[in-house]
């Protein structure tokens, strides 16, 4: 078997009384995307956020190509090259779209102004921010430098897509990346998803959209209660087959 | 029906709409508006308030309070506050003071010594706030405190007199004079840090850094910037701005005393107020800041051109901040 | 000023602030007499000018500590009236210093300037100052804050009788009517608002050539001002204090005449009586014809005038406090 | 024809440059499912905002009933009986799910406990809350006195979801109120919107999820850059010529 | 592996995990740790601080500090913040003396028209707050320095002696002794105060939407809350405890004195952030103010008996108030 790029071992989270996530396993293997399948609340968003360093799981190992990896925060998760997406978003409301784009990464003018100076490149930015949003299809946006908290809810997510597509380097994590998208902008993600896979780096896909799943997923986490209870591929199982496993109706299939 | 929407839509966009998008992309304009209207005001009351010599005082006055409010304005748009800015301000005055005369180093290395120890000052509150994780209010407070009781130690309470000091340190209270008009070198070192700061916030990727924790830390947090380092800077390059403006103060006062400040926090937060920062972070900038500052020092100076009373004079400022903030509101309500 | 449970009897000093040299001094004062004179001297300070509820909290607590006696010099001379009431009741002997409580007999004893005295000297030299001079005098009155606090009030009502201007209620700053004045303004005592008061003053009216100030600091800062505007020739600066540095711009000429007080007495003296008080139970007497003791006041110029007594700096030099 | 519960003519909203309604109309039966369907940032939520009061247009005129009203913010819309789900949910974090569940509507103690001292009845309202949360099909919910901050994406939907169809009265107006819910609760969901129908209360449904439009909505309002541009049943097209018209691929069909 | 996460879990379970339980419910034990060591620390240094006497002298000194956190809790849970409090409490102290005085109204009159002139200065800010949405930071500074200044021009700058009043205006400041306890009537209103808040917060639906409403604005708006309302009474509500807080002052004084509190308001914020209410609303609660105050009080009194020099104790204050919010923080921490 070929080591998972990522992999996660027995992690737990705990808040209080209530258990987030309880020993869960993960594999994601090289350029496959991987989708994370569960009820509301099975824990998906608490584990992607160990895998990315936005919280830091009570006990468990995380490998990184069969490393292990201790990530404290997201920015180290992000020099490794994991870049994520939030079921949040994680945007600054204040910031316009080209800034949240680029926020962390931002360019320099070339010269003496962006070396010494240190100026911004702000038209750059913005053509490229225009570029990356018509590419997800969001046609409706009537202004560049509108300040992120005045858009659409569907807009909004796009920023946070546009951004870990163009900027990951490793594995990208998306967490219900199209919840709130129309269904052309929805389905243009999913080209997106391809993309970056045909660029050679897995994806992790949390969705509750079965048909976007077993549209574009190679295999699918199905977690239940904070644990990973079976991995099936669209091959393997129906769409009812999975949603019966993640329900609880259906037992799950013998561990692979 | 139609007709109506058509002719509505229309109104507004030959006035109202207008002014709200130069107004939108400006929301400095609200504070300059409010400052043109006082001066314009002061002026028709007394007309000498209008001359150069009483201009140029006006910012000689704001001088010092401006700087700290520079500072002041970088730790609010992360959504902080400092009480402790004119604390460090004074130390820094007193230390630099005492090095270079008591202590007999020569005034650049005491100046240099002065601004590393508010730069000090600065990167205790940050440290305090970005690894002990305590409030803002709460960590200046305390150095407040314990600053200002150092300052009484360090200085035994007593005045450094300016005669006694190098030329240099008292250097930022000359003054070029152009016509009548008098700026002090403060004035032009606080201007030119407006500048810088303006520049650095608006084209630099610390700028962005800075807004966007201040706007909503824990989506900067997850959107991989290191909050806790874009905090630290800021503090303690407030820290090193109030040492910049204890050194404006030794020039102003031609002496360093250890009594003076006590309203400078409040006075530094209603410029930055005044001049359009939310203190809930993330929104605003410096130039309205400095507005800010030049709206309460032309209140102070016109009032009292204008013949009003010493116990008016605080109820006038006082009704004088409302009528000003809730034009500058009036001014940028955009009907949500 | 910890050695506590040396059987030693507990003297209490509270002054306004710590910060202010002037009470900085009067503290070094009372404690060097403590160590003469075998008291455990405890010490307090409102944190700021006018913080009453200190000093209340700072005679709850000498009383719980079960003082002798205490000297304080009052931010609020009449709202502290019933909590040295209370401390009589514990049998202990109050002293005001520097300002009189209100009623003044509330306190066994008051040591202090006369600070209406301090004020009269310098107004009654700087009438001789412009009666020689042959100039007219406009005058700026920089007061300390708006509360028409009692030193306030009295040094500066003082210099205006002094100077000869008609005072009208002789407790209330900025009732007079006289032209000569151009106009008050408040200057916290410090450099910084006595330098701000003294511009937007010049601004109103740049014919001033006489300036009051409350204190040093204030003629200090308002010195920088009129240097600032070009006029710090032509105008003459008067003030109240005898701090050192106010001394040395007395000889340097910035300040034309100040009026000298003496904080280390005031504490030696309230000292002295406490521990008297302590062995013998006797309390002090006031000075004849005066409803507290006088600790003296002294007026320090280097332009001396005709029927106004006075002393040199370099005698200033030897005897300011701070 | 009937008169229209709501009925909105000619409404228009602008931010700056921006319009995000122009000149838009909608009618809604009585006991109807009216589904809207449109691009990101073709201005639904703008358009549901002005029906509930949370925002003012700039023109247009709204009828209840056939009278016009004229909403200044959402209690008077929710006085008159309309009760609405904002995609951003509207939730206090800080608070638990009961309290949010009940925000504005409390339950006192009976007694004078309740009419003298005003004190709320918290042990009823959390019955209450655990009832609607689990009817809604929330189960993996382990403590109901979680604030709502703490809670996963889909649970937090579910508690405002609970919330309009527990109080609606007239109205009931959702805006992607399955969009981060799991297949069970979304259908949990669609369930409780047939259920509303059926008490005889017009339903408002924003969604991008197309077979869920279908399987439920009586009629659907495509709304394009700020316009309705058609009224379709699930009956007279199909689900790609609703996308079609929707994203402007398709000419929409003449006027009803 | 499963081991080790077995064993790690179950360790947490133990001790830390329990602990946590119990803080996380609640809230308040952190600033009650805080305020145990604090006194433990204390009595060790001192004996004598432990002594009912000196325990009841703290009680007294914390009552008009405690009575108007009480209210700025309130207008913090908001997300707001109150710098007219002090002005407030002692405008009402003044005025409700000067009726009771030289007006000659009977007393009870008098109590009612100060806490009446109390309630509408809290309105003043409420209406500003609310129906101009100007931000509140704002409007108290402007109302703060109205506040005073007609307080100076009201009272003539004088005070009012306590003998001078009817004895209903400094009954406040009489005790009832409990052994070595002396437990004023003044310190019974606060207390009182203080249960029927905490009741009001949490078991009235006005509580709640005062929560909602300080969580987040908009959210409560859209949830169906007035918050406008809401926001008035807040600083109605906040008022009226202001003018009961200038009574207790007047008992405590036994004068009305236009000159204190110049402090207050600073001492105020401060024991509501020591309590643990958050500056940004919608978290903390009164019983943790009540606490936060009593620190405050304690360091003071505690630090005087240990005869620690004035001049340091600014020093000490600052850095006790640093290591207790550190504890808290330390103490409240959630692994998040
Ligand atoms: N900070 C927190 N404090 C307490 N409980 C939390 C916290 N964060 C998450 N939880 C709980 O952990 C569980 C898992 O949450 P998580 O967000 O991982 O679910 P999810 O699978 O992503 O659900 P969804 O599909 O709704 O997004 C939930 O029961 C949630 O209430
Ligand atoms: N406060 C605002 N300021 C400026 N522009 C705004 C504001 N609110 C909305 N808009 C703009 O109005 C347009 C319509 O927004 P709206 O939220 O109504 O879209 P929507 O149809 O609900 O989209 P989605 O399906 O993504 O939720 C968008 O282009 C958006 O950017
Ligand atoms: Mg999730
Ligand atoms: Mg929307």
């Amino acid at each position: 078997m070929t080591t998972p790029v990522l992999q996660a071992k027995g992690l737990t989270k705990r808040y209080g009384r209530v258990v987030a996530i309880d020993g869960s396993d993960l594999e994601l293997l090289p350029g496959e995307i991987l989708a994370v399948i569960g009820d509301n609340g099975a824990g998906k968003s608490s584990l992607i956020k160990a895998l990315s360093g936005a919280l830091v799981p009570d006990s468990g190992e995380i490998l990184l190509d069969g490393r292990p990896v201790h990530f404290r925060n997201p920015m180290e998760a992000r020099a490794a090259g994991i870049e994520t997406v939030y079921q949040t978003l994680a945007v600054a409301p204040g910031l316009d779209i080209a800034d949240n784009l680029f926020l962390g990464r931002e360019q320099r003018r070339p010269g003496p102004l962006g070396s010494i100076f240190r100026m911004l490149d702000r038209k750059r930015m913005r053509e490229e921010a225009a570029r990356h949003m018509s590419e997800l299809g969001v046609a409706t946006l009537q202004n560049i430098g509108q300040p992120v908290e005045s858009l659409s809810g569907g807009q909004r997510q796009a920023v946070a897509v546009a951004r870990s597509a163009a900027f990951g380097s490793k594995v990208v994590i998306l967490d219900e990346p199209t919840a709130a998208l129309g269904v052309k902008e929805g389905n243009r993600v999913l080209q997106l998803i391809r993309d970056v896979r045909d660029r050679g780096l897995p994806v992790i896909l949390i969705s509750h959209n079965m048909p976007h799943v077993f549209e574009i997923a190679d295999r699918i986490h199905i977690q239940r209660l904070g644990r990973r209870i079976a991995v099936i591929t669209p091959g393997s199982h129906s769409m009812s087959d999975a949603v019966a496993i993640m329900t609880g109706a259906a037992p799950p299939p013998e561990a692979p | 029906m139609t007709a109506t929407a058509d002719f509505e839509v229309r109104r507004h966009d030959s006035f109202g709409l207008r002014l709200q998008h130069l107004l939108h992309g400006n929301p400095v304009l609200g504070p300059l508006a409010v400052l043109v209207v006082a001066i314009v005001a002061f002026s028709i009351v007394n007309a000498r308030f209008f001359s150069a010599a009483n201009l140029s005082l006006v910012l000689l006055q704001v001088t010092v309070i401006a700087t700290l409010a520079l500072g002041q304005t970088l730790i609010i748009l992360t959504a902080g506050i400092d009480l402790s800015a004119g604390a460090i301000a004074v130390f820094s005055s007193i230390l630099m003071a005492l090095f270079a005369t008591d202590a007999g180093v020569p005034a650049p290395l005491a100046l240099l010594l002065g601004f590393a120890c508010g730069t000090a000052m600065g990167a205790i509150n940050g440290f305090l706030v970005t690894r002990i994780k305590l409030p803002p209010f709460i960590v200046t407070l305390g150095t407040l405190t314990i600053f200002f009781s150092l300052n009484s130690v360090v200085s035994n309470s007593e005045t450094v007199r300016g005669a006694d000091m190098p030329g240099l340190m008292t250097w930022t209270g000359e003054a070029i004079p152009i016509g009548d008009f008098r700026l002090s070198y403060g004035s032009i070192i606080m201007l030119l840090l407006f500048g810088f700061f303006a520049y650095a916030l608006s084209w630099t990727a610390w700028g962005k850094h800075v807004y966007a924790t201040g706007d909503d830390v824990e989506a900067a947090r997850l959107a991989g910037i290191r909050t806790g380092r874009v905090l630290f800077s800021v503090y303690t390059t407030a820290g090193l701005l109030y040492a910049v403006a204890g050194w404006i103060l030794i020039g102003r006062l031609a002496s360093a005393s250890p009594n003076v400040g006590t309203e400078y926090n409040l006075d530094s937060i209603t410029a930055v107020v005044l001049g359009g920062t939310s203190l809930f972070g993330g929104r605003g900038g410096v130039i309205g800041t400095l507005i800010g500052a030049l709206i309460v020092g032309v209140f102070r100076n016109g009032l009292q051109l204008a013949g009003v009373e010493v116990v008016w004079q605080g109820f006038a400022i006082g009704l004088l901040v409302l009528i000003a903030v809730s034009l500058d509101q009036w001014i940028r309500k955009v009907r949500s | 000023a910890c050695n506590r449970g040396t059987g030693e009897p507990v003297v209490g000093l509270i002054t306004k602030t710590d910060t202010n040299p002037f009470f900085v001094t009067m503290k070094v004062g009372a404690q060097s007499a403590a160590a003469t004179a075998g008291v455990d001297l405890q010490t307090f300070a409102g944190k700021v000018d006018g913080d009453n509820e200190a000093q209340v909290l700072a005679i709850e607590n000498l009383i719980s500590f079960g003082a002798v006696g205490f000297m304080i010099t009052p931010n609020d001379s009449k709202a502290i009236v019933p909590a040295i009431d209370r401390a009589h009741e514990a049998g202990m002997l109050v002293i005001a210093l520097d300002t009189p409580v209100e009623p003044a007999e509330a306190a066994d004893a008051t040591f202090a300037t006369d600070n209406y005295e301090a004020g009269r000297l310098i107004g009654q030299w700087a009438k001789a100052k412009f009666a020689t001079e042959g100039k007219d005098a406009r005058i700026a009155m920089l007061d300390l804050n708006a509360n028409q606090v009692s030193v306030d009030v009295q040094r500066d009502q003082g210099f205006l009788e002094g100077f000869g201007i008609d005072v009208a209620d002789k407790g209330r700053i900025g009732d007079e009517s006289d032209p000569r004045i151009a106009g008050h303004d408040v200057t916290d005592g410090n450099e910084e608002g006595g330098r701000t008061a003294m511009e937007n003053l010049l601004q109103k009216d740049p014919s001033i050539n006489l300036v009051y100030t409350i204190n040093e600091p204030a003629a200090a800062g308002a010195y920088q001002a009129l240097k600032a505007a070009g006029r710090e020739r032509e105008v003459t600066i008067v003030s109240v204090d005898g701090g050192c540095p106010g001394v040395d711009n007395v000889a340097g000429g910035v300040i034309g005449a100040t009026s000298m007080q003496f904080p280390i007495k005031m504490a030696e003296l309230g000292v002295a009586a406490i521990a008297e008080y302590a062995k013998t139970g006797v309390k002090p007497q006031n000075t004849a014809g005066k409803d507290f003791v006088d600790t003296g006041v002294q007026l320090i110029t280097d332009q001396p005038q005709a029927g106004v007594e006075a002393k040199d700096s370099a005698w200033g030099k030897q005897n300011c406090w701070g």
